[in-house]
């Protein structure tokens, strides 16, 4: 059988994002057993593993998993992925961090079984930007920014490039960290109220995000202008501020909604048999939608590897070479019933880093969804690109790793 | 501008006090039990989740253990389908506590009495880890909202009328309704409390358990009765600071690290004394919120306020090792 | 001269022990068949070097060994006939059964006033009653009353000995469990501590089991005494006979023939007691 | 300065030597508490030296003061002829005085035998990295002062419970082993602090013989706090009467076994 | 009699005061380190290393240390995750500045700075006592882990503040990095193990331990008898901090290889350590092995049984682990509150008395 480990979190501070993200990658794998009787006439097997969005954890559940024929980690933690990056390579399975991780793994040339398609943090971070650019007919001359972060790995990736860029256009970065796991904000808050920046984004997970949308509207910062990474623009970061939330935005690299042919499939195949993970309720949230989308990545990526070596029943090393040749087409995305739902794109062995194109959604409280007020656009890599390549460029020296395509 | 700069420091102090006064509703609960029993509690901030996960599910008519009832019998209940008001549900998560507190009793110190504090400490921890596995477990572990009619956001009546007192700069305090809300119970509580310990027959054999258990047993106190009713006020405080606490941030296991904010409140105000936790507390929420407005953000990056409080407490227990308004820690050979 | 027949005790038992042994941690064995009785309105002295097992026994009845890891393993111990395994401390002491502990026990951070106030904490007979009784313990006590708004802890030994017997007073006990009163207690207090023991005896018919050390004065008060060594009872009887007895005079009054004899003279041979074959 | 120098010959024929501490005017209060009210009395070389007085009276506080762990407000230590400066009670202990506490002061987690080496610490000067790796001085020094510890052992008839915890043990033998401890750190001066409270006669008269042969066999200044007033009168060379913190009575046994303030306050009978 | 000491006698007080007096228990102790040592390296594997043996050995080294400042000298701290930390970060600064120095030597040093680092957070401990003492250690925790995360001159300046450790060999062979043997980092970290062991076991049966012993049990007596209790207490925290800072360094680079401060040394390792030392048994150096082996193995077995052999759900299974492992801890505590090693005790001594019951 063909094995996912799904390093999950269901408990703990993070698990309102956790919970979600694990059932929809699992509920997309089931749909593929029930419907098709797996992929390529392999089953597929989930391999859960609670991590608490601990990084100790996670890499004993790596250590566990791994002996089990685990094609593709998909740690869904920042933290996890930086230590399982050396020990995936070390030990030839891939790795799909997707929307998060160590941004310049992109590089596969450095980072041979690290993916991270089809966006990153630099990119999203471009993509506020562009966003603020757009609202301000592209000058953001003297404008003021404020970053909150999760103070870790996670929160302090857009650094970077946000320096980068607010040197470039001229806007004016400030940073405020909030620790984990972010029940106390006040004093942030307080500081924005005070120093009026004209526009807010957030890198925050899990009670963070509630927080701090709740204090945003306490001090009644217009939520138009604060903006969300894809990890802070879920339903449940926004519905306990109620109205006051309205017009809160986020990116996001995939669409909304449960507008598609495949949910159609899902009820049929999975939740109405009972085989959803969870409740069956999440289906079409946007975090449930994500782990949909990094399962049919995945089984995308199997598809290609048993088509370029020409066995059904693939190994970790297979899987690699398919991810490394996936390649996803509108065409494709309507055959699996996900009509624009993301992003065309092509992954190759210098890049592992897809197109990095995203959207911007916002919320509506009162009908209580989210919805995309942009198209799908790409971003800065002028900027990122020369970051990413000086990142591992870095990595490698540190390594002894000689880059390159084999 | 320094008149605005000052009044903004103003405004952190305000809101340093009321920040105070919550971490003062966690310790309080954590005083009570120190004092009847020696028992430094640290599950006193899951049993703040406990308690609030407990109202909001009672209050949604949530199928208690339906996660596990559909895991063994293959059923798919989650809700009675029925909405209980905000008042029936706090009593009966009252009850509920109550009857937390007499399993906690019967089941554990009951079993432990005599042991050195820093078992009992362990065993609270134990406490803690079942606690928060039995929460989740019977409520599940995604976040709830939790809504009891409390006022939330800052209020505009006081922004309105302080703001003339800045320049363009300034937009007047900002303190938020639920704050004062919060202030407004504590107070309450505090002064419900003190009586009780220091004016009634079972204060006081409250404080003599806490003194001595061989002792108290001598004299015909009844250990377990008396932590029975102190572990329920413990829990009711529990309650109110769940209550508080859940509704800023919803319902969810972070709110059992609400104790670690509570800690550093605790010994500066002293393990023994009521007054201490909230005169602590206001020290703590003033002292944190100030170093970060002053210091923190400005020279250290800031995130300065998980440490700070602590730092805060352990310099002034070099001068004043049994807090603020602990007891004499009596030396004596 | 017979003492029971001279002193206010009836020949109602009141606390029967019987054939007790008490087990520590499982496996350190301190009684070894102890039986004892306490008649109404008698003063019962337990005597007996140190680690003979006084304290566990007195501990036994009042079931205050449970929080130390001891347990009663055979033997029944009777209050009033019924038998009183398996009640709790506070049951006895609303029965009438109090004890006041070796080592004194106070409630080191309560006031004076506030440790005695613990005492009537089982009493339901109002806050009148309790307050005339506590007058009546400062009227025993008047150091007691000086110190009333002391914290217990930074009261001298012997306070904090009075303090403990007061204590005890306040829930108007039947019987008095009294461990080591005279322990560190000046002689002319440990002559005052036994006067109050007997006027409560006499006076209020409280009878007393009392375990001592010092000998002397435990048998001048008492009407009976037992001898506990290494957990068994090796000799009982009506205390002015066991005044008498020469082993006694010898190993527990320090007398030998010619009186007195003094400390310094003691690195002589000693003979070895009868009892121990 | 009287007889600093001299030594005289007690009652009963044995030489007391030179004044070897002397307290001059102490005061002690406690918040509004006075404990002790201007003191002084000396100490002589050699002698045994009572402090008796009702409960309260502050005689243990006296013995604090001694050792350095209550600093009186008002007044001066003398030791060995020279003004001692106020000291913390470990460096009291390192000029050679010891003691034994009211409420036994054993160290509960540990047996007996570790119980009377603590005694020994103040000898035992080996670095840490020798005890780490257990060789040479360290080791050196442990055998050492083992053999002295067992010595004390010994001579107070505690071999059978060398191993046992000390809190396993009854009353009268922790008594005994706080003894051991301070016997075995080789004091010129030792405080007992009733040695003898909750002891039945036949362990008294033990205790006595200890006493007095730790006084005769190795010249040890005895200060003795005590409520049986056979022990003292027997013991004592001379004894000082304390009375809610003011010294009543200083002298030979018979003397204030006479003393009528002394009856008054303490005896409430005269002894015989 | 199945266990027996009688006609074992010792003739020398320097016999009396070695380790296992007792012949059959020094035999046991030569057993486990010939398995240990000789068969263990060559049938273990990854999982077995990094799920259980090496975790184990790690946190045996730092309960170790713990134990000598709580079950030892009385101090209670609850500052283990940061000092952890301390001795992570050092080893990292070590290591990344002098590649060429052995690691051994760089393990060693961190635990020196370590060492340093917890006497200055225990000097409070002169002042502060119990709990207060305790809460007060808190201030260390969270201040080490803002400061790691904070100063970039810790991690090298990288971007996202973790540290990686990377390779080195000690004779040749890989003992940190991705690409080491089971083998070789179970060896490592049992040789650091067992020269802890036995340095604590010395340092506490000697004048050091009895000091510590003394202060533990009644602080105001000790010092009255003549122990200073500035150098005492700092020197538990010192020794301590050697200990914890070693098992930092060790977990850093051999187990993880890479940290994240905040999650891998927060106030939750504190405790785990804390549990270790007292379900293991305080003030016992092979209490510590006891509680270290339980809690590591526990969390593993349950996860095997509730995930692995029941297949629940992992959440379920988280939670029920929750339930248990609190359970278990409070069993545990009731039954015995002086730890695996007492329970040992008394066995040991049932088993002498065998068959007759007391
Ligand atoms: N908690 C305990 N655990 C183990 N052994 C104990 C415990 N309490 C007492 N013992 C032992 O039981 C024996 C009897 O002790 P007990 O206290 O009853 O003696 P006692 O007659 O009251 O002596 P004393 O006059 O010294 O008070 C002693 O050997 C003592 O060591
Ligand atoms: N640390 C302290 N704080 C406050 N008061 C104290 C302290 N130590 C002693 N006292 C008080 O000082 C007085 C003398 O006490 P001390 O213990 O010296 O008496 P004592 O003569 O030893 O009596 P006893 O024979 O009962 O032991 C007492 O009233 C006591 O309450
Ligand atoms: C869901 C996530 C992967 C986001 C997370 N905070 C991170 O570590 O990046
Ligand atoms: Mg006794
Ligand atoms: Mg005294």
């Amino acid at each position: 059988d063909l094995v996912f480990p799904s390093l999950s979190y269901r408990t703990g501070a993070y698990a309102s994002g956790g919970i979600p993200f694990a059932d929809g990658y699992a509920d997309y794998m089931t749909l593929l057993n029930e419907r098709d009787g797996g992929i390529g006439g392999v089953m597929t097997r989930i391999l859960e593993c609670e991590t608490g969005f601990n990084t100790e954890k996670g890499v004993e559940c790596y250590e566990a998993t791994k002996g089990e024929g685990a094609l593709v980690y998909q740690p869904l933690s920042t933290g996890i992925t930086y230590q399982l990056i050396p020990k995936v390579t070390a030990d030839g399975i891939p790795l799909h961090s997707m929307g998060y991780g160590r941004t310049s793994a992109a590089n596969g040339k450095v980072f041979s079984n690290i993916f991270n398609y089809p966006a990153n943090y630099w990119n999203g971070a471009s993509l506020v930007v562009n966003h603020l650019l757009e609202l301000n007919g592209g000058d953001i001359k003297g404008k003021k920014l404020t970053l909150v972060y999760h103070n870790s790995a996670f929160g302090k990736e857009p650094i970077r490039t946000l320096e980068e860029l607010s040197k470039k256009h001229g806007f004016e970065l400030t940073t405020l960290a909030v620790d984990h796991p972010g029940q106390e904000q006040k004093s942030q808050w307080l500081q924005i109220r005070r120093e009026r920046p004209d526009y807010v984004t957030m890198w925050g997970w899990g009670v963070m995000n509630q927080v701090a949308i709740q204090e945003a509207a306490n001090i009644r910062f217009p939520m138009e202008n604060f903006i969300g990474v894809w990890w802070s623009g879920a339903e449940i970061d926004v519905l306990p501020a109620g109205d006051a939330a309205d017009g809160y935005k986020a990116i996001t690299f995939h669409n909304v909604g449960d507008d598609f042919p495949l949910f159609d499939d899902l009820k049929t195949y999975v939740v109405d048999r009972g085989k959803a993970a969870g409740a069956g309720d999440q289906l079409g949230t946007v975090v449930y939608n994500r782990g949909l989308y990094a399962a049919m990545l995945a089984s995308e990526a199997v598809r290609a590897a048993q088509k370029i070596h020409g066995v059904s029943d693939i190994t970790p090393a297979m899987m690699r070479d398919g991810m490394e040749a996936l390649e996803i087409t509108e065409a494709r995305m309507v055959e699996l019933g996900m009509p624009n739902f993301g992003p065309s794109f092509k992954v190759s062995c210098e890049n592992h880093g897809g197109p990095g194109t995203g959207a911007i959604a916002q919320w509506d409280a009162t009908s209580k969804q989210w919805s995309l007020i942009s198209d799908f656009m790409a971003t800065d890599m002028s900027v990122i690109q020369p970051l990413i390549d000086a990142d591992s460029a870095a990595f490698a020296a540190e390594n002894n790793i000689t880059a390159g395509c084999s | 501008m320094f008149p605005d700069q000052f009044l903004f420091g103003v405004e952190v102090v305000i809101n340093g006090l009321m920040a105070g006064v919550l971490y003062a509703l966690v310790a309080l609960g954590f005083v009570l039990i120190f004092k009847a029993s020696g028992i430094f509690n640290y599950a006193q901030g899951v049993m703040a989740l406990f308690a609030a996960l407990t109202l909001v599910g009672i209050m949604d008519g949530q199928v208690p253990f339906s996660h596990l009832i559909n895991a063994i019998f293959g059923t798919d209940v989650h809700h009675f389908g029925w909405h209980v008001p905000a008042f029936a549900a706090i009593l009966m998560a009252i009850a509920v506590m109550v009857g937390l507190a007499w399993m906690v009793q019967h089941f554990i110190f009951r079993h432990l009495v005599g042991q050195e504090p820093i078992i009992l400490f362990m065993a609270t921890i134990g406490l803690a880890y079942l606690m928060e596995g039995f929460g989740d477990l019977m409520w599940g572990s995604d976040i709830k909202k939790l809504d009891v009619g409390i006022p939330q956001g800052g209020s505009f009546w006081i922004e309105e009328a302080t703001a003339f007192l800045g320049g363009s700069n300034f937009y007047g305090f900002f303190i938020d309704q639920l704050d004062i809300v919060a202030a407004i119970v504590a107070i309450v509580l505090v002064v419900l409390l003190v009586a009780f310990a220091q004016y009634t027959k079972q204060g006081r054999a409250m404080r003599a358990v806490a003194d001595d258990h061989q002792a108290a047993l001598s004299v015909g106190i009844s250990l377990s009765f008396i932590w029975v009713l102190v572990w329920s006020l413990a829990g009711f405080v529990a309650l109110v600071a769940g209550i508080m606490w859940g509704a800023k941030s919803g319902v969810q296991f972070s709110l059992s690290l609400i104790a670690l904010k509570a800690l550093p409140v605790l010994i500066l105000g002293g393990f023994t004394s009521i007054p201490g936790a909230i005169v602590g507390g206001l020290i703590v929420g003033v002292g944190e919120k100030l170093f970060e407005f002053l210091i923190g953000a400005p020279f250290l990056g800031g995130a300065t306020e998980n440490w700070f409080a602590y730092m805060l407490a352990l310099v002034f227990l070099v001068f004043r090792p049994q807090g603020l308004f602990g007891e004499k820690i009596i030396e004596r050979v | 001269m017979n003492a029971m027949l001279d002193d206010s005790s009836t020949n109602e038992t009141l606390l029967e022990v019987n054939n007790i042994e008490v087990i520590y941690n499982h496996v350190i064995l301190v009684l070894k068949g102890v039986s004892l009785s306490v008649p109404k309105g008698g003063i019962t002295a337990l005597l007996g070097g140190n680690g003979a097992g006084k304290t566990t026994t007195l501990k036994a009845i009042s079931q205050l060994l449970h929080s130390e890891r001891g347990e009663v393993t055979k033997g029944t111990i009777a209050y009033r006939g019924q038998s009183v395994s398996g009640l709790n401390p506070s049951d006895l002491v609303k029965r009438g059964v109090i004890q006041v502990m070796e080592g004194r026990h106070c409630f080191e951070h309560l006031t004076i006033e506030e440790n005695l106030l613990t005492g009537s904490y089982t009493r339901t007979d109002g806050s009148a009653a309790v307050a005339a009784d506590l007058e009546k313990v400062y009227a025993y006590f008047p150091r007691l009353a000086e110190r009333r708004k002391s914290q217990a802890g930074y009261t001298s030994g012997g306070e904090q000995q009075m303090c403990a017997i007061g204590r005890a007073l306040m829930s108007r006990p039947e019987t008095i469990l009294l461990d080591e009163p005279s322990m560190g207690l000046a002689p002319q207090l440990v002559e005052e501590i036994f006067g109050i023991v007997k006027d409560l005896n006499e006076k209020e018919g409280v009878s007393f089991l009392l375990a001592e050390q010092n000998t002397n004065v435990a048998l001048r008060f008492a009407h009976y005494g037992y001898i506990l060594e290494s957990g068994r009872v090796v000799m009982d009887g009506p205390a002015a006979e066991l005044r008498e007895n020469p082993d006694v005079k010898e190993f527990y009054l320090g007398m030998s023939d010619e009186g007195r004899k003094s400390f310094r003279d003691t690195r002589s041979y000693r003979r070895r007691k009868r009892w121990l074959s | 300065m009287f007889d600093q120098a001299e030594s005289f010959v007690t009652a009963d024929g044995r030489t007391i030597g030179s004044v070897m501490m002397e307290m001059k005017n102490i005061t002690l209060r406690f918040g509004g508490v006075v404990a002790i009210k201007d003191i002084s009395f000396d100490v002589r070389e050699g002698e045994i030296r009572a402090i008796i007085g009702p409960n309260g009276a502050g005689k243990s506080s006296m013995l604090n003061v001694i050792s350095g762990f209550y600093h009186p407000q008002e007044g001066e230590v003398w030791y060995k002829g020279a003004r001692r400066p106020e000291m913390k009670p470990f460096e009291v202990a390192r000029q050679g005085i010891a003691r034994t506490f009211q409420n036994i002061a054993l160290f509960e987690g540990m047996s007996v035998l570790d119980n009377v080496m603590t005694g020994r610490l103040n000898h035992m000067k080996s670095g840490i990295l020798s005890q780490a790796i257990w060789y040479g001085k360290a080791e050196r020094e442990e055998t050492e002062n083992r053999a002295v510890v067992e010595r004390v052992i010994d001579f107070l008839e505690i071999q059978h419970i060398r191993k046992t915890p000390v809190s396993r043990l009854p009353y009268g033998l922790k008594k005994r082993v706080e003894l051991a401890r301070a016997l075995a750190a080789d004091p010129k001066l030792l405080l007992l602090d009733e040695p003898m409270a909750g002891m039945n006669v036949e362990e008294k008269e033990d205790m006595s013989r200890f006493i007095l042969d730790v006084n005769d066999e190795f010249g040890t200044t005895i200060v003795l706090i005590e409520h049986d007033m056979g022990v003292v009168m027997d013991l004592s060379d001379r004894v000082v009467v304390m009375d809610y913190g003011k010294k009543i009575g200083d002298g030979p046994p018979d003397e204030v076994r006479n003393n009528q303030a002394v009856i008054d306050a303490y005896l409430g009978v005269a002894h015989d | 009699m199945l266990y027996r000491e009688s006609g074992d006698f010792s003739e020398t007080y320097k016999a009396d005061s070695q380790t296992f007096p007792i012949k059959f228990d020094r035999y046991r102790y030569y057993a486990v380190l010939i398995v240990a040592f000789l068969v263990i390296p060559l049938v273990i594997n990854d999982y077995w290393a990094n799920a259980v043996l090496v975790p184990f050995l790690i946190y045996a080294i730092a309960a170790i240390g713990l134990n000598i400042l709580v079950g030892y000298c009385g101090q209670v701290s609850l500052g283990t995750g940061g000092f952890m930390a301390v001795g992570a970060y050092a080893c990292y600064k070590l290591m990344t500045a002098f590649p060429e120095v052995s690691i051994m030597i760089h393990v060693v040093i961190s635990g020196g700075i370590t060492a340093a680092v917890v006497t200055v957070f225990g000097l409070p401990s002169l002042r502060i006592k119990g709990f207060y003492l305790a809460v007060a250690t808190l201030a260390a925790q969270f201040f080490l882990v803002w400061l790691f995360n904070r100063v970039a001159w810790f991690y090298n300046y990288s971007s996202t503040g973790q540290i990686t450790a990377p390779d080195r060999t000690v004779l040749g062979y890989l003992v940190t990095g991705p690409n080491t043997e089971a083998w070789s980092k179970y060896l490592i970290c049992l040789v650091f193990l067992t020269i802890s062991g036995i340095i604590a076991r010395n340092l506490t049966r000697g004048s050091m331990g009895r000091r510590w012993s003394a202060i533990r049990d009644m602080d105001i007596a000790a010092e009255i008898i003549g122990v200073n209790p500035l150098t005492a207490k700092l020197s538990a925290f010192a020794v301590s901090g050697f200990f914890i800072g070693i098992s930092g360094a060790l977990f850093f680079a051999v187990y993880l290889g890479a940290v994240d401060v905040g999650e891998s040394f927060g106030i939750q390792k504190s405790f785990l350590v804390l549990f270790m030392v007292i379900i293991g048994g305080l003030g016992s150096i092979f209490g510590s092995f006891a509680g270290a082996a339980m809690l590591v193995l526990l969390p593993v077995l349950l996860k095997n049984i509730l995930v692995g052999a029941l297949g629940w759900d992992t959440a379920l299974a988280a939670h029920l682990e929750f339930i248990i492992v609190g359970a278990l801890i409070i069993v545990f505590l009731i039954a015995e509150p002086h730890g695996l090693a007492q329970l040992w005790r008394v066995a040991k001594e049932k088993l002498r008395l065998w068959p007759f019951p007391h």
